[in-house]
């Protein structure tokens, strides 16, 4: 390296900030040439995210020294902005650069029409800035503005096909989305109001289990769980997942619901942690049960190839929160929670593109009538097939590693004697053979005899991206050492 | 990492043509058959290399890391030598046979492309290291064989994959916890003979025991085990040639050489025994081999009674490993040798007479020996060797397990293999019979002839050829048992290796 | 001294006219008697308080606001009041109306 | 005297929580919209209570007026698109008989049925009391006032909430403004503004009179914006007062509307963003960090940026009034 | 007469506004539930929103001296974004009453397979406004 990269880290944090941000201008300010823009910005800051990433696992901080944090206009923690970049951040950051370059590739293909490319590229390099920022960000009120960034450029790309079905579930989502901003900075409030500070780190160091801790736990957690659509909370997310745009829908299942789960986590891990008692770990498990169940039951109900992925992502979800519980025993399971996401996300992420491929081709996406072009479409298939592998947790997929290592947490949780150990085993293992359930459903038209028809001509983007996604996902296996190893590089956690 | 390379090139012989045919356009028929062939050559001089390096006593290892402290490792020593080269023999045979099967019928590049993945899982399945390595390629088995299953498209196939599904991906479930559990306990320690559970069975015997019983449900569906073999029979739906190799050889075997792996180099003998495991599985295969002869007497259907026989004949092997003594383990792991072949010969003259004449039941076998002469002398040797009868493949495994079960005290075991052989006499024997003697009137019904047109042979060449090959290799396996490079030879070298016994022979 | 019981004294004349509109809001019948109580008596009531404070303003730039607050009052206050009516005119009595 | 302050508090805060509750309860949607507004300007009374002008001047500019203006928009296109269905297609649905006139059905929400009644009312009352219990634990510090009070000098202005918003936490600001401008793609994403309804005013008073307020807009807006350095203003409250002049505008001459065709327009959206982040970048580039001034810099550059975000908040809010795409935007 | 004092004192605005703004919080959240129309919703989230801020600046005049200007920049960051929050749904409640004929957001769960009454579809656009869309055709660019 040119000198020691800890001096040249801050300012390549700022400037992927930077970078993300002048890309979404531009393209605003630029309509005409959106795409164009859009492409060149999307490889632009997905090189800079793998750099940035290679600085990060060179400079490697031990886990206990702080966390790279830069002063935002040179102004210190409690008067100005932090950036915060730990190992958590950078994993998720180096997923969203993966997911958004697919994206936006498979954009390209997906949004042809001259005006609505226009609309679509801005919002989109908007979204894909809010998600650096928020993984970036570490302070307080700073996530409920990036949250609100994310969130209404989600809610616009939602809205986005135009739809009465869109439009509706925009609407919906959008109404949440605001319930749950309000009820996490009501959260930031009570938590600035008890000590008069908003960065997370100097936060984590005041706080303790008062009753302002509890209420604003409640309220950012519940503001939380609306917007990752976690179980009892989860209405929203089949509509609007639906009836989006795929490549937008991906972005939604894969990123947009893993950042606000991102955040629950480094709350849970860092400002609320006295707060975490093993019952209310218990509480969340058995909601994440709930989900599973009530997620691969609607996914096996659900007519439409895409409410089948979406209901997958609420039940996904739910192995997320069986594995709070496991967190509270065995401190060192968060690990493997971030990368059983991580892993969730790409395979999600693909099975999006390619169900939306899918019904690019057919015109409609009820699985009823989708035969046809299912055998005419082997590439498209076998992506979705691959990918619906890796949320099964069967081998050679990232899913398979993850699983792995959930099932080796639950069960070490169960050798150190908790019985409720065993529910979240069944649940963990239950899970893989639900989700095989209905990926079955989804890829097994494919095999049946009968004509083929190969409806619309698919531009050859939205034909290659999912597969590229999908092998991605799987080969995310063989990542497990080095994502499990940059992952400790996280002061502060257990 | 010393000869790694060789294992992961015998893996991607296979691995590599799978995936390039997959995006084969479908009327490349030549290129296709030049990849398949060219694969199967490869894999089977790169395995008589691995052979003759493991004759040497080489050491061959390749490991990569997955997660923390557990990696996926690949490992060359005798027994895996053996299913490997069974595989790779068979594959051979197969991918031609299926070549002249398939002639004419659509999605062939699936099916290939499906085909080669099934192989390199099965040869990743004799090759892997550790129990891990092991679970990863038994799982992948099971998602490349579906499609298979379900080539042909119709409801019934349909139903028989999701059946298949259903049983084998519930049991993978069922293991894979297993697999979790005993790393946690024992941690991921590589294939050792004589097992490395060694200092746990005083603490954990309970969950020692609760593990294997995990284990083998976890095994037994794929090895056929009694209550979970109803999807084999079910899945004869398939084409015959991933009958004959699938459910005849790679998937069944898998099972089986789970279970050695298990018996052998997880738990090993001694530990077994203590902890009484091998007595219920012993009584476990005994009445699986009982029920599955009964079974197939009463099919009338040629593939089901096939079927039946292989739930039947794979606990022979079973029942070999159960005896736990040195003989006990020759006749097992021999058998697994033996079987392969010999079914995979039967199952070919059942695919050659419902692809020639549309014949599927064994009241329509009357007078075809006359029509198709090679193929029934190839089904008569098939069925003689699965009977048992002296110089045969059959005979052989039968002996030593015999001498297996005197070794081990386990009388009853003996009327069980008398009685089993009586009962194959029973199913086996009628279709000879009925294929030599029996007459027939009408003319025969010729779909074969319609559409390919007439061939010199009784039927497509490649479709003659393998059922020849076999049945010859099945012959030559019983005869020269007795060289050292024949599989009863290189059974008891794994054997002589493992329970360091002087050297010994028939 | 002379200048807080002045503004007191004016303000308080001015609260006297804004009472005066609102009893006018609530009691007269229908919409136009009810602009002209709001329109007449608001304004005159909020240039009595506005002419109170202008003793307590600290410069003649303040007294100038404050005028300039007054004048810009009364023309959004006329406007506003043409168009309603003008619309009740038109559209007749609105719906919400017991 | 606190006294009399403590009485004057609390009546506010009864006016303020009578009215919410009024327009929360009211069936019809123009009084619920009218009772937000009056809701709106108490509540900019009770900031300058709490010693908050900057923040009274935004809630009556952008909370009452702002907003207000947009409700009583929708409710007007919504009334006319009901109306344009109903009479529009013969075989129009049959106005459900509970519900008064069809037509109004989008204007009216029938009070809600009984039986949601109880368990909401039990959900709001428990936050409500955990929330007062959790604020009345809480120590009565004084906030983060001194540290900002330290940094004054170097801040390049002399208010200390200018000085926060676009000096100490440029960051969030910037962020603000991007918000604002991801509402206006959105709703422009939604369609051309010709899909939405918007009838004019009829009669020639409006217009006249504007030509007298708008040139007085533009200067207060104008002084507003200048004062901000040194006195409750800003950036923001000019955008907002020059935003209601534009609507204003919008209201009295619907046909030619006065938006400029695509180009300009967007450039003019994206000037306060743009502009903003290229101080920024600069700031990173010569070693100050991402949005950071030199202290000589800070008060040009901060004026300069007052100015740009002043005029894209201004039509930015003008464009969300009228919530269609230009035509211009697509050509 | 100290009786009083030391009330008015407990009672200073840094605690009397945030219970003001907790009760506009709660009745907000209460009136999101209750109300079904959608601008009706919106009002009571916006009631929320301004419960939030008085909360925060009644924690900003907290102390003696001279109020806290980072709580006071906050709400005015909070105003902005939720005004623009609100602009965006009213754009989005229009179009959802020209899209579907009602503004009304129903309870519970909506069953994604059954199609949304879609009016759009029969409407003609004389200009060159988007195309109706194919009715089969579920519009995605």
């Amino acid at each position: 390296m040119i000198e020691a990269p800890e001096t040249w880290l801050p300012t390549a944090i700022a400037g992927l900030v930077g970078l993300s941000l002048a890309v979404a201008v531009v393209a605003t300010a630029w309509p005409r040439q959106a795409h164009r823009i859009g492409l060149f910005g999307a490889l632009a800051v997905f090189a800079w995210v793998l750099g940035l990433s290679a600085l990060f696992v060179a400079a490697g901080p031990e886990a206990e020294a702080a966390a790279t944090r830069v002063a935002l206009g040179g102004w210190e923690a409690p008067l100005g902005l932090m950036l915060h970049l730990d190992g958590l951040s950078m994993t998720l950051l180096v997923l969203t650069a993966i997911v958004a370059l697919a994206t936006s590739l498979y954009s390209l293909g997906y949004i042809h029409d001259r005006i609505e490319r226009r609309q679509f590229w801005p919002l989109w390099l908007w979204l894909w800035a809010g998600l650096n920022m928020l993984f970036l960000s570490g302070d307080a009120f700073n996530l409920y503005i990036t949250l609100e960034v994310v969130s209404l450029s989600a809610v616009a790309l939602v809205a986005f096909t135009g739809t009465a079905a869109a439009v509706s579930g925009a609407v919906r989502y959008l109404l949440i989305n605001i319930l749950g901003s309000l009820s996490f900075l009501m959260g930031v409030v009570l938590l600035f109001g008890e000590h008069g500070v908003l960065d997370l780190v100097l936060l984590e160091a005041r706080s303790e289990a008062g009753p302002t801790e509890r209420m604003a736990a409640v309220l950012m957690t519940a503001g939380l769980m609306l917007k990752a659509a976690l179980f009892p909370l989860h209405v929203w997310l089949a509509p609007a997942h639906g009836s989006a745009p795929a490549p937008v829908s991906a972005v939604l299942s894969g990123l947009v619901v893993t950042g606000s789960f991102y955040l629950l986590l480094r709350l849970w891990m860092g400002v609320f942690a006295p707060l975490a008692t093993p019952a209310f770990g218990i509480l969340i498990g058995l909601l994440g049960v709930a989900a599973l169940i009530w997620g691969s039951a609607q996914a096996l109900r659900a007519g439409r190839l895409k409410s089948i992925v979406a209901y997958s992502t609420v039940a996904q979800f739910g192995y997320l929160l069986v594995a709070f519980p496991l967190m509270l025993v065995d401190p060192d399971a968060w690990r493997v929670v971030v990368f059983f996401a991580v892993v969730h996300a790409l395979a999600k992420a693909s099975v999006f593109l390619a169900a939306g491929t899918l019904q690019h081709a057919a015109g409609h996406d009820r699985l009823a009538e989708l035969g046809g072009v299912l055998r005419a479409r082997p590439r498209t298939v076998f992506a979705l097939g691959l990918a619906g592998v890796s949320l099964m947790g069967l081998p050679f997929t990232g899913g398979f590693i993850a699983k792995y290592l959930l099932l080796e947490a639950g069960l070490g949780t169960i050798l150190a004697g908790s019985v409720i150990g065993v529910l979240w085993v069944v649940a963990i293992a239950g899970g893989g053979l639900l989700a095989a359930a209905y990926v079955l459903r989804m890829v097994a038209p494919a095999f049946h005899r009968g004509p083929e028809r190969a409806g619309e001509a698919v531009s050859p983007w939205m034909d290659w991206v999912p597969l590229g996604l999908a092998t991605v996902a799987a080969l995310a296996g063989f990542a497990g050492t080095l994502t499990l190893h940059t992952l400790t590089l996280t002061p502060g956690a257990p | 990492m010393d000869g790694g390379w060789l294992l992961l090139a015998i893996l991607f012989s296979s691995l590599g043509p799978g995936i390039a045919i997959f995006f084969l356009p479908e009327h490349r028929h030549r290129l296709r058959i030049t990849l398949n062939l060219g694969g199967a050559g490869i894999k089977l001089a790169l395995v008589g290399v691995l052979l003759a390096g493991v004759l040497r006593g080489d050491e061959y290892q390749f490991s990569l890391p997955l997660m923390p402290g557990i990696d996926l490792v690949l490992a060359a020593d005798a027994l895996s030598l053996l299913f490997a080269s069974l595989s790779a023999v068979l594959w051979f045979v197969t991918t031609v046979y299926a070549i002249g099967y398939l002639e004419g019928s659509p999605r062939r590049s699936r099916f290939f492309g499906f085909f080669s993945l099934c192989v390199s899982a099965t040869v990743g399945i004799a090759l892997s290291g550790n129990l891990i390595t092991f679970l990863i390629f038994y799982e992948m088995l099971t998602l490349a064989t579906w499609p298979l299953v379900v080539h042909r498209g119709t409801p019934a196939a349909l139903r028989a994959g999701r059946l298949y599904l259903g049983y084998t991906l519930t049991s993978g479930l069922v293991l894979f916890t297993a697999i979790v559990w005993l790393t946690l306990l024992a941690g991921a320690e590589g294939f050792t003979p004589g097992g490395y559970l060694g200092d746990l069975s005083e603490t954990h015997a309970l969950s020692l025991q609760v593990l294997f019983v995990l284990l083998m449900i976890g095994f037994g569906v794929k090895a056929a085990l009694f209550p979970l073999h109803s999807w084999l029979p079910i899945a004869m739906v398939a084409p015959a040639p991933v009958s004959a190799l699938l459910h005849a050889v790679a998937v069944v075997k898998a099972g089986a050489f789970g279970i050695i792996r298990v018996v052998n180099d997880v738990y090993g003998a001694e530990l077994a025994i203590e902890l009484g495991l091998t007595a219920g599985l012993l009584v476990v295969a005994a009445f699986t081999i009982i029920y599955g002869s009964i079974q197939a007497l009463r099919a009338d259907d040629l593939k089901q009674r096939l079927a039946f026989s292989t739930v039947s004949q794979v606990s022979y092997i079973i029942l070999g490993v159960a005896l736990a003594g040195p003989l006990g383990i020759i006749g097992g792991l021999v058998h697994l040798v033996h079987q392969g072949i010999t079914k995979i010969t039967l199952f070919f003259c059942a695919g050659n007479f419902a692809e020639t004449l549309g014949i599927h039941r064994i009241s329509e076998l009357n007078g075809i020996g006359r029509r198709m002469p090679l193929t029934m002398l190839a089904f008569t040797l098939g069925g003689l060797g699965m009977i048992g009868l002296p110089p045969l493949a059959g005979f052989v495994t039968k002996w030593h397990l015999g001498l297996g079960a005197l070794e081990a005290e386990a009388h009853w075991v003996l009327g069980v293999l008398v009685l089993s052989s009586l009962l194959n006499a029973a199913y086996f024997l009628p279709p000879i019979i009925r294929g030599w003697l029996g007459e027939r009137r009408e003319p025969w019904h010729e779909p074969l002839r319609d559409h390919a047109g007439p061939t010199r042979f009784e039927t497509h060449w490649m479709l003659l050829f393998p059922v020849v090959f076999t049945a010859v290799l099945g012959l030559a396996v019983g005869l020269f048992s007795g060289l050292g490079l024949s599989p009863l030879g290189w059974v008891s070298l794994i054997v002589q290796r493992d329970y360091s016994l002087p050297e010994f022979s028939l | 001294m002379i200048a807080n019981t002045l503004t007191v004294i004016l303000v308080l004349a001015g609260l006297v006219f804004f009472a005066a509109g609102t009893a006018g809001l609530l009691r007269f019948p229908d919409v136009y008697s009810r602009l002209h109580a709001l329109t007449k008596a608001d304004n005159v009531g909020l240039g009595l308080v506005i002419l109170g404070l202008m003793f307590q303003a600290g410069g003649p730039a303040d007294i100038l606001k404050l005028i300039l607050i007054w004048v810009l009052v009364l023309a959004a206050g006329t406007t506003a009041a043409h168009m309603v009516a003008q619309r009740t005119w038109t559209h007749g009595e609105f719906e919400s109306d017991r | 005297m606190s006294l009399l302050l403590v009485i004057f508090d609390l009546v506010l805060l009864a006016g303020i929580i009578g009215v919410a509750w009024r327009c929360l309860a009211s069936t019809d949607l123009f009084r619920a919209v009218v009772l937000f507004i009056t809701f709106g300007l108490l509540l900019a009374l009770a900031w300058v209570r709490l010693e908050a002008p900057d923040i009274a001047l935004a809630e009556a500019a952008i909370g009452a007026g702002i907003t207000g203006a947009l409700l009583l928009v929708t409710l007007e296109r919504l009334r006319s698109i009901m109306a344009e269905r109903h009479s529009g297609r013969p075989h129009t649905p049959p106005p459900d008989p509970s519900g008064p006139h069809a037509l109004l059905r989008a204007l009216h929400d029938p009070p809600p049925e009984r039986h949601s009644f109880f368990p909401a009312l039990i959900f709001a009352l428990v936050v409500g009391s955990l929330l007062v219990t959790a604020l009345w634990h809480q120590p009565q510090s004084t906030g983060l006032e001194p540290v900002v009070d330290a940094h004054m000098d170097v801040s390049g202005v002399d208010h200390p909430i200018t000085a926060v918003l676009l000096n100490f936490r440029a960051y969030d600001t910037f962020l603000e403004l991007a918000i604002v401008l991801i509402a206006l793609l959105g709703a422009w994403s939604l369609g051309r503004h010709d899909l939405i309804p918007a009838r004019p005013a009829p009669g020639p008073i409006l217009p006249g009179t504007l030509r007298l307020l708008v040139p007085v807009a533009i200067v207060t807006g104008v002084y507003v914006l200048w004062a901000g350095s040194h006195a409750p203003g800003g950036a923001f409250q000019a955008g907002a007062i020059l935003g209601a002049a534009g609507i204003l505008l919008v209201l009295a001459r619907p046909r030619q509307l006065p938006m400029a065709p695509g180009i300009p327009l967007r450039l003019g959206i994206t000037a306060g963003v743009a502009l903003f982040l290229l101080v920024g970048l600069y700031g990173l580039g010569a070693g100050h960090g991402f949005l950071g001034y030199a202290d000589a810099w800070a008060y040009p550059l901060i004026i300069l940026i007052e100015v740009a975000a002043t005029l894209s908040i201004a039509l930015t809010l003008v464009a969300l009034f009228v919530a269609g795409r230009p035509a211009g935007d697509d050509a | 007469m100290n009786g009083l004092a030391e009330l008015a004192h407990t009672l200073a605005p840094g605690l009397l506004y945030p219970t003001g703004g907790a009760i506009l919080f709660a009745m907000g959240l209460y009136g999101l539930i209750r109300r079904h129309h959608l601008v009706l919703r919106i009002l009571a989230l916006n009631i929320m929103g301004s419960g939030v801020f008085m909360v925060l600046l009644g924690v900003a005049a907290r102390g003696e001296g001279p109020p806290d200007p980072v709580a006071q920049a906050l709400t005015l960051t909070g105003i902005v974004v939720a005004v623009s929050a609100t602009a965006f749904a009213l754009a989005l409640v229009v179009h959802l009453t020209r899209l579907t004929g009602h503004a009304v957001m129903l309870p519970g769960p909506p069953d994604d397979d059954a199609p949304v009454e879609d009016i759009s579809r029969e409407e003609h656009h004389a200009d060159g406004g988007p195309a109706a869309p194919h009715p089969d055709q579920d519009r995605n660019p």
